[in-house]
């Protein structure tokens, strides 16, 4: 499985970690009302979908970004590969 | 019975002796030179303070450095792309520690500056056969136009990650080693030379 | 038809003229009182052990392929009971009991084996861990050895004990675990099952569900018509999510190939089970001959039921380093599986989330050995409304209130479990 | 000798010698044991599965299910190698396997006897009485009894390769086709490789006699493989099998030795190439199939196909007296080549009542018997001797010694199934062709259904242009004028109801047509469940000629179509891989890498003692004198520490370089304790948790300058940290001004630790005021120089509990930091101590590692829970949930025997004294034990319900596993310097 990383390209998918659903960028306010329950929907409740996936995946081996993919979960096909940093802040 | 593979009597943590090893070719196809005699700094810029660390290199350096996976190579410095706002600086100069310093100074708080020079190891690669061993190392796609001369990339060899990049069209390639897994890096290349006759140079 | 000696013996001299349909193919009838959904090894004991133990017989098994195509069909086949956590112990070691009279039980030959299984370990810290695990054993009146290099290389010579990068330095083992036969499991269940009157329904995708207006699941939409169902246990492994999202349930679950391999078929070679403690890789030997092996999963999630090469060759890594005999054998197929990966690696039996639905899921990569107990503690959870003692820590809540099962201490990541 | 007189692509020139069970036989180059055998009148090559039936070869090539031997001897005897592909060498040697005590007489052949009652999966419906005989008596017999050949169970002594390489067009196979398709590609330039499984490329091309534009099809093939073979854009690959389609990879196996006696000195025996194809072209052509009648496994009978291969290609005629039975045009082909090779065709049967008038008017040229609407229902002989024709109503018995049977070609579409495509049916040509191929491939020539010559050509080269049109690369398709027109027509026919005796499907696995009626019977209807209950198509050729035939036999009894039937799943490999290929050089002490750390050599003139530790080599004690046992080194040094001075290489620690503005808020967030309080100049401890509240990892981090700070971590967790780190950086909180960059292979790190430590420091630090108790007390850091103006960063903590300091330098520096230390510390008798004694030490003082933070263990557990800040940090959330505060989760305690001279074990359970040792009364573990040189007893760490509460209460700690059972007490787990003094001395 080829990932295109924005920096270095297309790259075999084993030069990346993979975290899970992207997700786990939305840290939920610790301060918030219902903190307890979001953060447990946040840490362990997952869609899971059959179908397009955002996911996280860290290129460790390469650039060291943290990226974003879309990926198709029933065929693997990938649509997009972005910096997982939310973009108004990132470089 | 074949000739056990010459790694097989080598324990990996005796390090590999410098000379020809492998088929007996006339020439090595393969070449390992440790290059000594230089020193290394990571840049990490700051969040947004790309453009700022590479106009202070060019500023200080008159080397126009590029936020890609390439390596731009002036009279005494040459930087490597190995991230999004990321390189690793390169001096045939021996004394690391003043060149981070200079560098560092020269960037101010845009970026981290950080003397690496012995953290890494710099090995050139080159050879007949040299494209062919790197293909049995690493996945990245080597072959021009993918990469060329100036191309770089952060990537794995064999298990170990690694800093390519190419010098000429021969081609030549430098390769970046973490100093730990130095010996690892060249038992994997040594046994993808093996093939076409290796050859390590150490000095 | 029960199978004895007799019964072969005469339809071998009949020429198999008499044979019978090992379970019935009925037509869903319009209601019943459990429906189970998932026709692999846990479904179909678990309507077994609900008509046999609780005298619940108007069940049907609704299964979207022909029974046994999800993981039942493509694990690699090892029953164990060697588990650290009190929350998972008992758990196993009941199915490991049911699993040593489940022949007699069924009138079917699974092909229980119990040739042991060895865990390598090459460091203090991992003996010290697997000591820990095998006193708990012990505790829980299971058996266990620890080995030392010597026994070991008595027992397995063929190991590469010096050469090897992480040199071996003994072995954690369970001799009454094994191997069990993955489709005589399932085809021995839904045959004992169809005989107590249970429908097997094949073919039959559960597509939605049709609930109350106080939110009780009331019956399942299928590919096959809308059937009405008293209580609903959902026991489809790696599609628990997809079915999840029918009736607007998130769960703590990630679905992730795992791959497994057979080679070729060959003489006696493997003994028991074995398992690398520095490389993914874990073998055992068929039946029929074929060294049976897998090793990690593949780390992203995938409802593709097929992995990628970089495992491939990880697992083959970790089988040349470990047994270095097997380099001219020859990988004869791969496959995968979906599993159903919980967020601390332990499975999910419980009743709820909504009345009328009960939960079977959460099976990782190691709910093959599971098969008996999961079916029998499922029925008696849906049968009473309550898990039993063996399945009580194995509750939807656990993840809110902390008291996780977490035998690897991985966390709350899937794929590390 | 059945060598023919002439003809075939063999080198007469080269004749080769080969043993087979024994016995020496002569070839030539260019055979396959297969041909050689044939040429040497060898029929009976193999014995099957179950039943032990004779068994001769089917095909020439690897969907072979038959002619499997052993090949080659000791370490390199490779069981299960198909005789049909493997090349000829000088020397070569085979057995027969599965059979006792010799090929010819088979004593397991009584299982024939049997066959009645070991139909489809007789094992699952017996073997259950008495119980305890499965295990004792009938599986360990059918365990001898199943399997085929024989590992060698040696270590493999060859070595294989891996090698990756990118394309704009993979080719897989070399027949028109594929060569059409190359050629097209190449000549526009394009990045092409070509793979072909074959040794030679031609395809079928090498069997047939056809005429491209004129001239032989060899011809082409000679000048094709010269022109691509000059393209520098091109890669030829022979010997090479395309064998799996994976996500953006193909995955091919070149044997790069096997046709040899064995590897050249450092040839790879095989490689593995994993080909990044944007594009690929299957033309893998189709195979010949059998029809199902009684004794069609028996040696003499094989596919007609085959037979033309052996007959043109390797002028080894297969039979003396061959009929041919067919229901497709291209057997009659088969049978013309027999007959113009000289072979005595005796009669070709066809299924079919009509035939083109041009293949009867060939027929009839060459004088062949003809029987339209014909079958075979049963062969006879042990090898073949006679077949029983039927025909309008009347069996006729005819004598012949090879029988070539065609049931039409079935498209090699396998590899368009990897990404779960579906094969779709067409009816025209009685087989599945490609339904969904994987993205980026398409499919040509007979791998595609189209069985014409010049179909097959124009086929490829449009293909590939259609493949480079995709990627925007501009290329003229190949263009042929004409081409022989070989008949192509085909009606289905399966099998022969007639038939008496056992007919045969999978004949590797030994499945009769009557093992699927049976299945039927028994309710297994579902292909899949076919497949499983009888084990069609499950062998080593997974039922490249077997699936087809029976799964159109199950569609027969249950009157469903063949589509509606369908067709099992085609799983990657294509055919069975070495596992030694897939593992390449890793292996061995190249399993993983070797990390060495900057003092491996000065610790080897030590005399150390290596131990793994993850991917590192530690020093794990110093052996000196006439120590003979590591527990007296290990007191010796412990000893050494405690009393004086001791060093240890610590370099291994993950370092990480934080700078900027943000730091210290962004530290608060990552560990429970604050850090942003922390001054220029002190280093503290913090805690790590993960989101979920558990402890991930522990360490220090150091404040150097108001904006750069150096934090250590575990060995094991560096890059874990790191990476850890990175996401906050970079995702969570991208707004903070922090940089992260490794400094781990930067630095080298020595611990001194010891009363004597600063005294030892002094010596070697360039400005030895500055490490006085008062300017630089406990938790101090600072940068500095030492050993004269060598940069160096010196920490003032201690792992082991002592005085100690800590001091990283410049990895080159490190050893001869070590050895400055090793001289300055000479008068105190320092001493070099290891990962071992560090061990000892650090349970004396109560010092968590792995073993405690195993990821399930939280703050609270570890007694860190007052460490905890009001704020936010990672993990405070999840860790407030009850479970994990729960004050009954066990806790680290401290324990040590109530008897001095017990020894205590990790692993060990604790067990309240009188209460029995059950799950029940289980009370805690033991992470950590030793026996202490300091107290002079064994020590140990542990987690124990009620954790430091329970101080001074005695307790079992049972080991059933060791037969321990030893009454500790329970302690303070810092059992050394409670108090500290040590440390800030
Ligand atoms: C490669 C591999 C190796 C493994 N090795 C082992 C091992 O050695 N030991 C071990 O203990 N465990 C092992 N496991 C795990 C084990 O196989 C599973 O945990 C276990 O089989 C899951 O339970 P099951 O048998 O009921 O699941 P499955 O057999 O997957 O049953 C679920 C069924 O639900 C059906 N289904 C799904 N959706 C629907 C729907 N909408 N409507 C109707 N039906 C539906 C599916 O078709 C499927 O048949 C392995 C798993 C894999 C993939
Ligand atoms: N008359 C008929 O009915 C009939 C039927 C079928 C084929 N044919 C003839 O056969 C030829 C078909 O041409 P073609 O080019 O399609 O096929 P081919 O059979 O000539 O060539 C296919 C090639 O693919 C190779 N191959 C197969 N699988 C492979 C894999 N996984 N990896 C690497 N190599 C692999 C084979 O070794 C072979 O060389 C034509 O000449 C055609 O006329 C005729
Ligand atoms: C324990 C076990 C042994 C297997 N042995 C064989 C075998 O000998 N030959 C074979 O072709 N497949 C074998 N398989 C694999 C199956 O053919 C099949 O690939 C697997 O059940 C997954 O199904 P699928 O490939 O149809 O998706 C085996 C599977 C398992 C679980
Ligand atoms: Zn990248």
């Amino acid at each position: 499985m080829l990932i295109t990383c924005p920096y270095c390209g297309a790259r075999d998918a084993h030069e990346f970690t993979y975290l899970g659903d992207a997700e786990l960028i939305d840290r939920p306010d610790p301060a918030g009302p219902e903190a307890e329950a979001a953060f447990h929907a946040h840490v362990y409740l997952r869609d899971n979908p059959a179908g397009p996936h955002r996911e996280l995946w860290y290129h460790g081996s390469g650039c060291r970004q943290w990226l974003t993919v879309t990926r198709d979960t029933r065929t693997h096909a990938i649509a997009s590969v972005v910096a997982a940093a939310r973009p108004e802040v990132a470089r | 019975m074949a000739k056990a593979h010459f790694l097989e009597g080598i324990d990996p943590s005796t390090p590999l002796a410098a000379g020809r090893w492998g088929a007996a070719t006339a020439t090595a196809g393969v070449t390992m030179r440790r290059l000594g005699g230089l020193s290394i700094a990571s840049i990490v810029s700051a969040k947004g303070a790309a453009p700022a660390v590479i106009a202070a290199i060019e500023a200080a350096h008159g080397l126009a450095i590029v936020d890609r996976p390439e390596v731009c190579a002036g009279t005494g410095l040459c930087c490597v792309g190995t991230g999004p706002g990321k390189w690793l600086a390169v001096a045939p100069r021996d004394d690391g520690e003043a060149f981070a310093d200079g560098l560092a100074a020269a960037v101010g708080a845009a970026a981290s500056v950080n003397d690496q020079s012995d953290g890494f190891v710099i090995f050139e690669l080159a050879g007949a056969r040299i494209r062919a061993a790197l293909a049995k190392c690493l996945s990245i796609d080597l072959d021009p136009p993918a990469f060329v001369p100036g191309s770089a990339a952060a990537t794995l060899l064999a298990l170990v990650g690694v800093t390519l990049w190419q010098i000429d069209e021969a081609p030549v390639y430098h390769l970046c080693v973490g100093r730990s897994l130095t010996e690892a890096a060249t038992r994997a290349l040594a046994a993808a030379g093996a093939e076409y006759g290796f050859e390590l140079t150490l000095d | 038809m029960r199978y004895s000696l007799l019964n072969v013996v005469v339809n071998g001299l009949t020429g198999n003229r008499f044979a019978k349909p090992a379970w019935r193919d009925p037509a869903p009838k319009p209601a019943y009182d459990v429906i189970i959904v998932g026709g692999g090894g846990h479904g179909l004991a678990t309507a077994y052990y609900l008509a046999k133990v609780h005298g619940i017989r108007n069940v049907a098994v609704l299964e979207k392929g022909y029974i046994g195509s999800g993981n039942a069909g493509r694990n690699t086949t090892i029953i164990r009971s060697n588990y650290l956590l009190p929350g998972n112990e008992p758990f196993y070691e009941w199915s490991m009991k049911l699993w040593e009279g489940l022949e007699q039980d069924l009138n079917y030959n699974v092909m229980v084996s119990q040739r042991g299984i060895v865990n390598l370990y090459h460091s203090d810290a991992q003996r010290d861990a697997y000591a820990r695990r095998g006193n708990a054993m012990r505790l829980a009146g299971v058996d266990a050895e620890l080995l030392d290099r010597a026994t070991l290389k008595a027992m397995i010579p063929f190991l590469d004990y010096d050469n090897a990068r992480f040199p071996i330095h003994g072995g954690l083992m369970q001799r009454r675990a094994g191997t069990a036969r993955h489709d005589a499991v399932v085809w021995g269940y839904a045959r004992a099952a169809d005989a107590l009157g249970v429908d097997i329904i094949q073919n039959c995708e559960v597509t939605g569900f049709s609930r109350a207006a106080d939110g009780r699941v009331t019956g399942v939409e299928t590919t096959r018509g809308a059937i009405a169902g008293g209580k609903i246990g959902l026991a489809v492994a790696g599609s628990t999510s997809r079915l999840g999202k029918m009736l607007g349930l998130r769960l703590p679950i990630e679905s992730v190939p795992l791959q497994a391999f057979v080679s070729e078929g060959l003489k006696p070679l493997i003994p028991g089970v074995i398992t690398f403690g520095m490389g993914h890789f874990y073998i055992s030997q068929s039946d029929k001959g074929g060294l049976v092996f897998g090793g990690d999963i593949d780390a992203y999630n995938s409802y593709a039921q097929r992995g990628n090469l970089p495992v491939v060759e990880d697992v083959c890594e970790g089988g040349m380093a470990l047994m270095p005999m097997i380099g001219r054998l020859r990988m004869l197929r791969q496959w995968a599986g979906l599993c159903d990966m919980t967020m601390d690696g332990s499975p999910i039996i419980d009743t709820g989330p909504y009345p009328g639905l009960y939960l079977n899921t959460g099976w990782n990569y190691g709910g093959f050995k599971a098969t008996p107990a999961s079916g029998w503690c499922f029925a008696h959870t849906i049968a009473t409304d309550a898990p039993h003692a063996f399945n009580a820590e194995m509750r939807l809540d656990r993840f809110r209130t902390g008291r996780l099962i977490d035998e690897k201490g991985a966390g709350a990541t899937p794929v590390l479990h | 000798m059945s060598r023919l007189a002439q003809g075939g692509l063999i080198d007469r020139a080269k004749p080769l010698q080969f043993t087979f069970d024994g016995k020496r036989y002569s070839g030539f180059a260019g055979d396959t044991l297969a041909s050689a055998l044939i040429a040497n009148d060898v029929r009976l090559v193999a014995r099957s599965f179950k039943y032990h039936r004779p068994r001769g070869i089917v095909t020439a090539g690897s969907e072979e299910p038959n002619a499997l031997v052993e090949l080659r001897d000791g370490a390199r005897r490779e069981p299960n190698s198909r005789a049909t592909t493997a090349e000829l060498y000088d020397g070569l040697t085979a057995e027969s396997q599965n059979r006792w005590p010799s090929l010819a007489f088979d004593a397991m052949a009584v299982n024939q006897l049997f066959a009645p009652f070991f139909g489809a999966a007789f094992y699952y419906k017996t073997f259950m009485w008495p119980k305890a005989a499965w295990e004792k008596l009938y599986e360990p017999m059918i365990r001898r009894a199943a399997g085929l050949g024989r590992a060698s169970e040696l270590p493999d002594p060859d070595h294989y390769d891996k090698v990756q390489a990118h394309c704009d067009l993979l080719v897989i196979g070399a027949g028109p086709a594929g060569l059409a398709a190359a050629l097209t590609a190449g000549r526009a330039g394009a990045r092409v490789i070509l793979v072909d499984e074959d040794f030679r490329l031609g395809g079928r091309l090498n069997t047939e006699n056809v005429e491209i534009d004129g001239s032989a099809g060899l011809d082409f093939v000679a000048a094709t493989e010269a022109e691509l073979r000059a393209l520098p854009n091109l890669r030829v690959l022979t010997r090479t099998t395309a064998f799996g389609v994976y996500d953006d990879t193909y995955a091919a196996l070149e044997r790069v030795a096997d046709h040899l006696a064995e590897p050249a000195p450092y040839q790879p025996r095989q490689r593995l190439w994993r080909i990044n194809a944007r594009r690929a072209v299957l033309a893998a052509g189709a195979l010949d199939r059998p029809i199902v009648f009684g004794g069609n496994d028996r040696p003499g009978v094989m596919l007609a196909a085959a037979m033309e291969t052996y007959v043109s290609r390797f002028a080894a005629a297969p039979a003396s007296r061959l009929a041919v039975f067919a229901n497709n045009d291209a057997a009659w082909g088969s049978a013309f080549a027999a007959h113009d090779a000289g072979v005595t065709v005796s009669a070709l049967i066809d299924t079919r009542a009509d035939v083109s008038p041009v293949l009867a008017a060939k027929a009839k040229a060459r004088g062949l018997r003809v029987v339209l609407g014909g079958r075979i229902c049963d062969a006879h002989g042990k090898a073949l001797t006679a077949i029983d024709i039927v025909a309008g109503g009347r069996t006729e018995r005819l004598a012949v010694d090879g029988l070539a049977m065609s049931g039409g070609f079935s498209p090699n579409l396998q590899l368009t199934c990897h990404h779960n495509g579906k094969p779709v049916w067409n009816d025209d040509i009685a087989a599945f062709v490609p339904g969904t191929p994987p993205p980026g491939m398409s499919v040509a020539g007979a791998a595609n259904g189209s069985y014409d010559l010049g179909d097959c050509l124009r086929e490829g080269a449009a293909r590939a242009v259609g493949a480079l049109a995709d990627l925007g690369i501009a290329a003229t398709a190949l263009t042929v004028a004409t081409a022989t027109l070989n008949g192509t027509a085909v009606s289905a026919f399966w099998h022969v109801a007639e038939a008496r005796t056992k007919a045969f499907v999978d004949f590797q696995n030994d499945v009769c047509a009557s093992d699927i009626v049976l299945a039927e019977k028994e309710g297994f209807r579902s292909v899949e469940h076919l497949k499983r209950y009888t084990t069609l198509g499950m062998a080593t050729d997974q039922g490249k000629l077997s699936n087809m035939p029976g799964l159109a036999i199950m569609a027969a009894i249950t009157g469903k179509s063949i589509p509606e039937t369908g067709t099992t799943v085609f799983r990657p490999p294509y055919t069975p891989v070495a596992i030694g290929a897939l593992a390449g050089h890793h292996r061995g002490k190249d399993f993983r890498p070797t990390r060495l750390t900057p003092l491996h050599g000065w610790a080897r003139e030590q005399g150390a003692v290596f131990i793994e530790a993850g991917p590192w080599l530690r020093a794990q004690y110093f052996p000196r004198g006439a120590e003979k046992t590591w527990d007296q080194a290990v007191n010796r040094e412990v000893r050494a520490v405690r009393e004086g001075v001791g060093l240890i290489d610590v370099s291994t620690f993950g370092k990480i370089d934080l700078r900027g503005r943000d730091v210290g808020a962004f530290l608060d967030r990552v560990y429970i304790n604050t850090f942003s309080t922390l001054a220029v100049g002190k280093t503290r401890y913090g805690l790590m948790l993960r989101e979920d509240g558990f402890v991930m990892d522990d360490g220090t981090t150091a404040r150097l300058a108001p904006d750069r700070w150096v934090m250590t971590t575990t060995t094991a967790n560096a890059a874990k940290v790191f990476q850890h780190l990175e996401f906050c950086a970079q995702v969570l909180w991208p707004e903070l001004d922090v940089q992260l960059t490794s400094v781990s292979e930067q630095w080298a790190q020595v611990a001194i630790a010891g009363p004597r430590a600063r005294d030892v420091l002094a010596r070697v630090i360039d400005d030895p005021a500055t490490i006085d108790n008062g300017a630089f007390p406990y938790m101090s850091a600072m940068e500095t120089r030492v050993m004269g103006g060598v940069r160096a960063r010196v920490f003032r903590l201690s792992f082991a509990g002592d005085l100690g300091f800590e001091i990283a330098v410049p990895a080159r520096q490190g050893e001869a930091l070590a050895r400055a230390l090793m001289q300055a510390g000479a008068e105190f008798d320092i001493t070099p101590y290891g990962l071992e004694t560090l061990g000892v030490m650090r349970i004396e003082k109560g010092h968590v590692t792995t073993n405690e933070l195993n990821g399930q263990t939280t703050a609270l557990d570890l007694g860190f829970g007052k460490m905890a800040k009001k704020g936010d940090f990672i993990g405070k959330v999840m860790a407030g949930r009850p479970g994990l505060v729960d004050p009954d989760r066990p806790r680290l305690a401290g324990f040590k025997p109530v008897d001095p001279n017990d020894r205590l074990r990790a692993g060990a359970h604790f067990i309240a004294v009188g209460a029995a040792a059950t799950t029940e009364n289980d009370l805690g573990w033991m992470t950590s034990t030793t026996w202490s040189p300091t107290f002079g007893h064994a020590l140990g760490l542990g987690f124990v319900k009620g954790g430091t509460a329970r101080i001074g209460e005695r307790l079992r700690a049972v080991d059933p596993l060791r037969g321990g059972d030893v009454l500790v007490e329970v302690c303070n787990p810092v059992f050394f310097d409670p108090e500290g003094v040590r440390l800030r001395g």
